[in-house]
């Protein structure tokens, strides 16, 4: 943390993009919402509830993609030292969990109706999502056990590095578990493909979700460069009285 | 070099065998398991039969699990781990050369011991042999999964709930594809492409494990 | 000490700063050290000469200035051609003294037959577990480590900690030894080491 | 939407919770942030006195 690398360039593009990333933000849930629950049809197997989709897939993307990008984080700050992308990845983690827990809610939400069950163990990426939750809040916890900053980065950017590998691991060992234990007339989450009708209110609310994603995460990321700075005085105080 | 880490992992051994090590508790713990599972499930021979091979590969893991965080602490505290971190040797050999004393000591006796207890819960023999081999190598993949779990935590205090929470979700793999490997009659398929792929994982950590030790066990040191 | 060293040696640090905690420990530490010469790190608790010593044992790295060892052997660092010894004295309990030793000698290259027993005359314990012994002779034990394989450069931290006045007088013969051959050490003491040391290395305020 | 059709409270409970989730996390990291950048600004001015 010593030489802090200058948050200052990358306050200064986050202030600035910040509004408009918001207001861009506001205009796509406004659409994808729209579409999600008026003007797409319901489906003609599932009725009503493929509405769900629309919540859960977004969700369930962003878990995936968030912690694919602390791995990433963890990459550049590892190679390069870069304390700005360790704060990167500890910012990302909650969110991150917060979209991973939306997903499996919604997702056993969508599943009660089709399999009678609050928790279906027959769909596979319900179960590697619920690991991927785990993956979460090992990192948190990491982060949360070390007091000291510079060690706590070191050993976080570790554990993501090794988590991000083993997620695809664990996704691929779940899908063929799956495949083992479940015959495969199993109906697929969503129906074979999402037919056109659904497909742009889909897409509308996955960049929402997004956008969402980097306006919270540009804004934690501010936070934690304020909350450093504060750490930072009060060592100095400590250190010369 | 390798004259080194062989010193390394002989004196481990012997440490091992004088301080009795994690082999004692972690044995304990699979017979106690495997004698509360039939009293939690009710003595009924063909539920029993079936879970035999995943219940018995949930106790090799967990018993593994239990012995993780001691792995790297001893030698933390007492400062060798600095000495050995400024030797020629690389750090990684260094950790890995431990891992492996750790496998020899703790998990591979394990993996020996824990089939025959399977005839506890009326496993038929013929999947003793098949069980056994994809112990064996399965439980290598526990103890360098388990050193991450240990390296990560060797500077806290309080670090066991935290290596279960990191080494668990690394362990869901193995032990998919190891009940997957010793459950070769009952299952549709043989057991050979589940056994390649436990050996594929096992393989696969054999990379990750002491590049991850050493960077881990080096930002604690620092 | 066997093989007498490249009097080339030369350890040159330019404005070495540290941080630990996020704190600042010392600041632009510049020092030169040739070979055959002893310094002597002074300074208040926690004014960083732990951290200095762990920086050129190469655990911890510096976050400005250079480091480095010229006329060592080619390619090797200078953690590799040093020897550390710390406060916590790595030694095994339930391994005897001898065991404790062999085994440090073959992970630190000294070669076959165990010669450094008698560095700090441990022959009489060799036999006992480490676990038996008492603070000063454990110190010794860790000491010992010095004789088991050959460094050019000896990092002492507070090396006379707990013990007593015979073992003090093997100290100092076996560092006067060492920097007769050309060796160098760098010792991190409060009380005076009775040897002329070239340099003095003072961090924080003068105690 | 038709509102009376089968199994349409796990929709509207769906929708709900994720509703919930994200409004609940604006809220935590706005907070967050603007507690933090009102407690910079003010040791920024300790600091002028």
């Amino acid at each position: 943390m010593q030489q802090f690398a200058n948050p200052a360039r990358f306050l200064k593009i986050a202030n600035a993009a910040l509004p408009y990333i918001w207001s861009i933000t506001a205009i796509l849930f406004a659409i994808g919402l729209y579409g999600a629950l008026v003007t797409t049809p319901p489906d003609y197997q599932q009725g009503e509830t493929v509405r769900i989709m629309y919540v859960h897939v977004p969700a369930a993307w962003l878990g995936l993609f968030i912690y694919c990008l602390m791995g990433f984080f963890s990459a550049v700050a590892f190679i390069y030292r870069h304390p700005l992308a360790d704060a990167a990845a500890k910012t990302a983690a909650p969110l991150g969990a917060v979209f991973c827990f939306l997903a499996l809610v919604t997702g056993s939400f969508w599943g009660k109706p089709m399999w009678g069950t609050w928790w279906a163990w027959g769909d596979a990426r319900l179960t590697s999502m619920f690991i991927l939750l785990l993956f979460y809040l090992g990192y948190m916890a990491v982060w949360s056990s070390i007091d000291e900053p510079t060690r706590a980065a070191a050993i976080a950017r570790i554990v993501a590095l090794v988590g991000v590998v083993n997620v695809f691991v664990v996704k691929f060992s779940v899908n063929w578990w799956n495949t083992l234990h479940q015959p495969a007339s199993v109906i697929k989450m969503g129906g074979p493909s999402i037919d056109k009708s659904m497909l742009w209110a889909l897409l509308t609310m996955a960049v929402a979700y997004t956008m969402l994603f980097l306006a919270l995460h540009l804004v934690s990321m501010r936070s934690e460069i304020a909350a450093r700075k504060l750490r930072q005085a009060r060592l100095i105080e400590i250190g010369n009285r | 070099m390798l004259q080194q880490a062989l010193a390394l992992i002989t004196r481990d051994i012997v440490l091992a065998r004088k301080q009795g090590g994690g082999l004692g508790t972690a044995f304990g713990f699979i017979l106690s398991v495997m004698v509360l599972i039939p009293l939690a499930t009710g003595p009924d021979q063909i539920l029993l039969s079936k879970l035999a091979p995943g219940m018995m590969w949930l106790a090799l893991l967990l018993s593994v699990l239990l012995t993780a965080d001691r792995m790297f602490q001893q030698d933390f505290e007492d400062g060798s781990l600095d000495i050995m971190a400024m030797g020629k040797l690389p750090f990684e050999i260094v950790t890995l050369a431990k891992t492996i004393a750790h496998w020899i000591t703790v998990s591979l006796p394990l993996a020996i011991i824990t089939p025959p207890l399977g005839l506890l819960m009326s496993l038929d023999i013929s999947q003793l042999p098949i069980l056994i081999v994809s112990m064996i190598t399965g439980s290598l993949a526990l103890s360098l999964l388990a050193a991450i779990g240990g390296a990560v935590t060797a500077g806290l205090r309080r670090g066991g709930l935290l290596v279960s929470l990191l080494v668990l979700p690394l362990y869901v793999p193995v032990l998919i594809f190891g009940v997957a490997a010793s459950t070769a009659s009952l299952g549709p398929s043989s057991s050979t492409p589940a056994l390649i792929v436990l050996c594929a994982i096992t393989l696969m950590s054999l990379i990750i494990s002491p590049w991850a030790c050493a960077a881990a066990l080096k930002a604690y040191l620092r | 000490m066997p093989s007498s060293l490249p009097t080339s040696l030369r350890l040159k640090a330019e404005n070495l700063s540290c941080e630990r905690g996020g704190r600042l420990v010392f600041k632009d530490l510049s020092f030169e050290l040739a070979a055959g010469e002893l310094a002597a790190l002074r300074g208040p608790n926690g004014a960083g000469k732990s951290s200095l010593l762990r920086l050129l044992a190469g655990l911890n790295t510096s976050i400005s200035g250079r480091l480095n060892l010229e006329g060592g052997e080619a390619d090797t660092t200078l953690a590799e051609q040093s020897h550390y010894i710390g406060h916590s004295e790595a030694n095994k309990p339930a391994l005897t003294v001898r065991e404790n030793l062999v085994f440090w000698q073959k992970f630190l290259g000294g070669g076959e037959n165990l010669k450094s027993l008698s560095a700090f005359n441990l022959e009489a314990l060799a036999d006992d577990q480490a676990l038996l012994l008492s603070a000063g002779q454990k110190r010794r034990l860790a000491l010992t480590r010095l004789a088991v394989a050959h460094r050019p450069v000896w990092l002492l931290d507070e090396p006379t900690v707990g013990l007593d006045a015979a073992s003090l007088v093997i100290l100092q013969n076996h560092i006067r030894d060492h920097l007769k051959n050309g060796g160098m050490v760098i010792a991190a003491t409060h009380a005076e080491l009775g040897l002329k040391s070239a340099v003095n290395i003072q961090l924080g305020k003068a105690a | 939407m038709d509102f009376s059709a089968a199994h349409v409270s796990y929709v509207i409970a769906a929708y709900s919770i994720s509703a919930v989730c994200v409004i609940g996390l604006f809220l935590y990291v706005l907070l967050r942030d603007r507690a933090l950048a009102a407690k910079l600004k003010q040791n920024a001015e300790k600091d002028t006195l």
